[in-house]
């Protein structure tokens, strides 16, 4: 079913797919700010907030955002890689950019996990925000609530963009993409740094304001 | 603008509730204008269509105009028309309003002579607190009547604070041609002043549940003479000095610890 | 096509510099809203970086930039609505 | 296009446009019917108070309850009643069907950007349909909470037992998400596929209005995924997003944020309904004058004004609630904007008629009620702008006559002309005309009967969702035009029937239609029943607006297709 594209070259080369991806990549960053809007207007009207370093682990999460820099290099590398054709580099830089994936969200997953067991020393974190309960939990606050909802939205687009990143990089082993073929591998990459930008606006938002 | 009531018929054939409000007639003023703007555009636009039907139905007009409307004259026409409509309704309208509201609904009374009510609604009733003979809440003369009830004196102007016991309700006074929301984890306010005696009903306008419908209260409206004497005729509540803890101590559903200390309105 | 490796790398470089740079700010103790206001514009700054450089948006055409800048404004206004309501009470 | 497709393929997962249209169509007639009746047990309820559902309105669904509706299944009735006409009738109709039927065929396209896409979305909205009707097998019932589901009534701690509220919320998350998926395709298609020499000037007015709802939809559904993924977990984790008060252990959030997030989508919501009907009109308006769109470029611009605007005013749903007076006064004045280009392209439909040769086909008298119904509805809406006015109005009566002169009667009567005006090209044959002519009549009488005199009893005070009105002495008085409206919605609904039987009959009795029976101009009346899959043999090469009626320069007809040159035409 090929039609040809007549109409609108206003975009560009653009293609159909790209086009369609930034739809979304706008639409879900609307989704996204409209959380954190809630987060900073319930914050706004609170008498009170925690220091972001108090509770929450800043220095481990500051690696987080360092290693999702990294995957957004390794990632456009590898769209740099099957545009030269080179199919070696697309394999391996994808792979390593599923791995950062992979280890940011082991990373996040044990920061909730060491959150939701507690332990005395995060007791006395909380108390001294004013919290009871040595468990930092959803239902801990409005500032548990605003913390969970965001990051763990964002661990699920992590998610699914390692799962999506898997899939290409399936495809890119099969040598299905190459230098007249990289649009797919595109498009992925454009999600995939979204996802990095948007960790970029949650970690100011939670981790250091 | 003097009551425009006297001298424009409204298009509405069951009248509001009656009017026994200092400002009322303001919000039937500014609903009249509207009615009759209004119903001259409709007219308009039926008056039009009646007309094209008839003169350029396929029958007697077989051959349509070729006629783009795009031409200069025909934007000129439209957006002149626009902003007539603009005109003639929006601003006219927007400066009652704006001017209603500065006079009256958003210009709360302040002074001796005012009352001061607080009200906390709950899934389905209405509770009042009066401050009592020394005019601070909170202290252990307030006066808490039976609920759902809510006397008022003629003639004064009236503040009432609200906050909720649980989800939103909203005060809607239909003889007042007002209603307010109550919201939890923030005091609202309204004013009104009466002009006449008599009972009234007091309903919630916004769904709160199963009982929503039959969450009513009744409104007395009485001589200042008669007011004051049936105020103390009530059993003042004795409060307790923890204001924040209002609801864990229940007596047969009813709210007892409550209230707050009275907010200034901005 | 080009090649845009160095662009890319020194892309990185500076996102990784600017965040550090954030976390040792938040350390200090500078003045509330001057610390506010240098990591918002911290923050813009990179997410312009990832949107210009990794996204290509640098390459697209102008349309589709501002296009996607559009939704910004409003958000704005969403942001600034809800925040001041919010805040607002009628008594104090 | 291969030709051997097993059924599973044409029928059930079909990537054609055309059929995914049309399955959009008959989810959306079953919940119009469902919805109705439910408005039909409202309507009951509201004139006779607690007494025996009849058995022509199935009562013994009540049984449980001796017969009568009890105020818990009364918030559920009105609570889903709107929830399924906005969410499941009208957007599947008029967006789902219509957009998927119509966008591609006018402008020319094979298929939608993305068919795969397409029928996601289509099993994504019906998965939403089964959860939605799932929550009516609950023990404690559906959602009872009004199509707002203001928290924190619609929370744990609001007092509504039971799991609807989840399954409510559930339900509408997969629906927006089946949404957000049409809407990125309709967008990007319109974007991407247009026939050679359709500029978007060129695309028919119809196109324009789906299109331009599809980017509301893709603006503002994501904002309410928002909401409703903070309230699901504040139903479900425990979060205190929207609670605050004696309710909120520790602090809490704010109720207000949920109506402020909720309105941010709602209020475009209604535009989002009432686009494509606008496009519809300012359509069909001019192929039955025989006569081009009056101001054509104006009223889609008009349009594109609406939605800029749509976006700014949500706080006029909120004046009651202690909206701050700088908010109360922008947002009344950002909202009176409104009027100035709504009634510019109001205008110009008028103008349309205006010497142009009126064919009064069914599809025709449909597209005149809405210029009634919505002046109606459009002019009301000015009340509920004003701070004063609405201050007494909100929550009424009168508000429920606004938004169903805009939404039941004019989308109602927008999808019926939609139907009827596309039924040729979507089964090949005609519609009764003389039973669409009598449904056409019953329904405009009595609807104006049932929504006018809603506005009446809102102006006399009457407010809304309320289980028993009698309740109150000030409705007393207003009991008896209850009972008229009553009667009057019954009258509808019966009509309804009308066009049900016609449309069901004609699918199989119905004249065979000719190709191009309105003599339209735009392309899907150039291609024969039934449209392949691919839709066009070749991609036609557009020449022409797509209101070229009535040309002096095409000899011998007064219409001229989109693909044909005006020069050799006739
Ligand atoms: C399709 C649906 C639809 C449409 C199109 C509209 C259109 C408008 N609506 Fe409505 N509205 C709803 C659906 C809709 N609404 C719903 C569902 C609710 C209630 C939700 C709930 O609470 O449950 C609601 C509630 C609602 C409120 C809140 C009321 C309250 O709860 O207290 C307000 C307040 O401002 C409002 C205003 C308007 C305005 C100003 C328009 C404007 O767009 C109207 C513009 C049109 C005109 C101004 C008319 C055109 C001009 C003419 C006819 C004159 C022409 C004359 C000549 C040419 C001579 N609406
Ligand atoms: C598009 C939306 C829509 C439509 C069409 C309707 C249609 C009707 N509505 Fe509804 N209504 C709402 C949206 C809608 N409503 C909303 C959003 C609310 C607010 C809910 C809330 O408060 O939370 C509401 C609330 C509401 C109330 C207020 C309840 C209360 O506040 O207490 C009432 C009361 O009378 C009512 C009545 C009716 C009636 C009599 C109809 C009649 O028009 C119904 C007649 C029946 C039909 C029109 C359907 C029949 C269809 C067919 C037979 C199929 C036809 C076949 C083909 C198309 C092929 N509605
Ligand atoms: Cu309280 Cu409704
Ligand atoms: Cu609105």
């Amino acid at each position: 079913m090929n039609q040809t594209l007549a109409a609108g070259k206003s975009f560009g080369t653009a293609t159909t797919g790209k086009l369609a991806m930034w739809l979304f990549l706008v639409m879900d960053a609307l989704t996204f700010i409209t959380i954190l809007i809630g987060g900073i207007a319930l914050r706004n009207a609170a008498p009170s907030w925690p220091q972001a370093d108090v509770i929450l682990n800043v220095p481990l999460t500051a690696f987080n955002t360092f290693l999702l820099i990294c995957t957004s290099f390794t990632m456009v590398m590898a769209l740099n890689g099957v545009q030269r054709n080179d199919q070696k580099s697309l394999v391996k830089y994808l792979g390593l950019t599923i791995l950062g994936g992979v280890v940011f969200l082991g990373i996040q997953v044990y920061e909730y996990y060491h959150f939701i067991a507690g332990n005395e020393s995060l007791g006395a974190a909380l108390s001294a925000s004013g919290f009871s309960g040595d468990k930092f939990l959803p239902s801990t606050g409005m500032y548990g609530a605003v913390f969970y909802t965001t990051t763990s939205f964002h661990g699920l687009h992590v998610l699914s963009g390692v799962i999506y990143l898997f899939v290409i990089f399936l495809q890119a082993k099969n040598g299905i993409y190459g230098s007249d073929n990289f649009d797919r591998v595109e498009i992925a990459g454009l999600f995939w740094h979204f996802v990095d930008l948007i960790w970029i606006l949650v970690f100011t938002i939670i981790y250091l304001l | 603008m003097t009551n425009l009531k006297k001298w424009l018929p409204g298009i509405w054939f069951m009248d509001p509730p009656k009017d026994i409000s200092l400002d009322g007639y303001r919000i039937d003023n500014v609903i009249q204008y509207t009615d009759f703007v209004i119903t001259l555009y409709f007219g308009i636009v039926v008056a039009a269509l009646a007309f094209f039907v008839w003169k350029y139905n396929s029958r007697k007009h077989p051959k349509a105009a070729y006629e783009h409307g795009d031409k200069k004259k025909h934007l000129i026409m439209t957006v002149v028309m626009g902003m007539v409509v603009f005109l003639s309704i929006d601003v006219v309208i927007e400066t009652m309003s704006f001017r209603d509201l500065k006079e009256a609904f958003w210009n709360f009374p302040k002074g001796k002579d005012v009352l001061r009510i607080e009200a906390m609604p709950m899934q389905y009733a209405w509770n009042f607190r009066y401050a009592g003979e020394d005019e601070e809440f909170g202290t252990d003369d307030d006066v808490v009547p039976p609920q759902n009830i809510l006397n008022i004196p003629v003639n004064t102007p009236v503040v009432v604070q609200l906050t909720t016991y649980d989800v939103i309700h909203s005060f809607y006074l239909p003889n007042f041609r007002i209603k307010q929301d109550a919201t939890p984890g923030m005091v609202t306010a309204i004013w009104f002043q009466a002009t006449e005696t008599g009972e009234y009903e007091i309903a919630c306008a916004e769904l709160c549940g199963n009982g929503h419908f039959k969450m009513k209260g009744y409104l007395k409206v009485q001589s200042k003479e008669d007011f004051y004497t049936w105020l103390s005729e009530q059993e003042p509540e004795v409060t307790e000095d923890d204001w924040d803890d209002w609801g864990d101590d229940e007596d047969e559903g009813v709210p007892t610890k409550w209230g707050w200390p009275w907010k200034e309105v901005k | 096509m080009k090649d845009h490796k160095k662009d890319y790398f020194y892309n990185a470089a500076w996102l990784t510099i600017i965040t550090l740079f954030e976390v040792w700010i938040v350390g200090t103790n500078l003045d509330r809203i001057a610390m506010v206001t240098i990591l918002i514009a911290f923050t813009v700054t990179k997410m312009m970086l990832v949107a210009l450089i990794y996204m290509h948006l640098r390459y697209e055409t102008k349309l589709l930039r501002r296009l996607i800048v559009l939704p910004i404004p409003l958000a704005l206004f969403f942001l600034w609505g809800v925040v001041y309501d919010l805040s607002f009470n009628w008594t104090i | 296009m291969s030709e051997h497709q097993s059924v599973w393929r044409k029928y059930i997962f079909s990537l054609d446009h055309k059929m995914i249209g049309k399955q959009y169509l008959f989810l959306g007639i079953f919940f119009l019917l469902f919805g109705g009746f439910q408005a039909l047990l409202i309507r009951w309820q509201l004139a006779y108070p607690e007494q025996p559902v009849p058995w022509w309105l199935l009562g013994f669904l009540f049984k449980g309850s001796g017969g009568i509706i009890d105020p818990d299944m009364y918030n559920q009735l009105f609570t889903m009643h709107g929830t399924i006409m906005i969410f499941w009738a009208i957007t599947p109709i008029l967006i789902g069907a219509f957009g998927n039927y119509v966008i591609p065929l006018q402008i020319g396209a094979r298929d939608m950007a993305f068919p795969t896409l397409n029928m996601l979305s289509f099993w994504t909205m019906f998965l939403a349909s089964i959860v939605l009707l799932a929550s009516y097998f609950l023990p404690d019932g559906t959602a009872a909470g009004g199509w707002t589901s203001y928290p924190p009534l619609s929370l744990e701690e609001g007092g509504i037992p039971g799991h609807g509220q989840t399954y409510w919320t559930l339900a509408l998350t997969l629906a927006g998400t089946s949404t957000m998926m049409g809407a990125i395709n309709y967008v990007i298609t319109v974007i991407r596929m247009r026939a050679p020499g359709m500029t978007y000037f060129k695309m028919p007015l119809s196109v324009w209005g789906l299109w331009l709802t599809s980017i509301l939809n893709a603006i503002f559904v994501p904002v309410i995924a928002a909401g409703l993924i903070m309230l699901l977990l504040d139903r479900l984790l425990g979060t205190q997003f929207f609670l605050a008060g004696r309710l909120a252990a520790g602090g809490g959030g704010d109720p207000l944020l949920y109506q402020h997030v909720f309105w941010i989508f709602g209020h475009p919501e209604v535009y989002i309904l009432i686009l494509p009907v606008w496009g519809i009109v300012s359509e069909l308006l001019s192929v039955f004058s025989r006569k081009p769109a009056f101001g054509y470029k104006v009223t889609a611009i008009c349009m594109c004004t609406i939605v800029v605007l749509s976006s700014i005013v949500w706080g006029h749903h909120m004046y009651t609630t202690g909206m701050s007076p700088l908010l109360g006064k922008s947002f009344m004045f950002l909202t009176l904007l409104i009027s100035i280009p709504s009634s510019i392209f109001f205008f110009n439909w008028l103008l349309t008629l205006w010497k142009g040769s009126l064919h009064f086909k069914t599809p025709m008298l449909y597209t005149m009620a809405v210029i009634w119904v919505f002046a109606i509805g459009g002019l009301t809406g000015l009340y509920n702008a004003t701070v004063t006015a609405d201050i007494y109005l909100h929550d009424t009566m009168f508000v429920v006559g606004h938004f169903h002169y805009t939404m039941a009667a004019s989308v109602l009567f927008g999808g019926y002309a939609a139907i009827s005006y596309w039924y040729p090209k979507m089964f090949g044959r005609m519609m009764n005309p003389l039973m669409n002519r009598i449904h056409f009549w019953g329904t405009f009488i009595s609807l104006n009967l049932v929504f006018f005199n809603m506005m009446v009893l809102g102006y006399a005070g009457h407010h809304r969702r309320i289980y028993n009105p009698a309740e109150y002495d000030f409705i007393k008085p207003l009991m008896g035009l209850n009972e008229f409206i009553t009667y009057a919605a019954i009258v509808l609904g019966a009509f309804q029937f009308i066009y049900l039987f016609n449309f069901t009959w004609s699918m199989f009795k119905g004249p065979i239609a000719e190709k191009n029976p309105w003599k339209s101009n735009t392309l899907e009346w150039t291609v024969d029943y039934p449209v392949p899959h691919g839709n066009f043999a070749e991609i036609p090469q557009v020449y022409n607006g797509p209101n070229e009626y009535s040309n002096p320069k095409v000899k011998g007809q007064d219409w001229v297709p989109q693909s044909v040159q005006i020069e050799s035409a006739g």
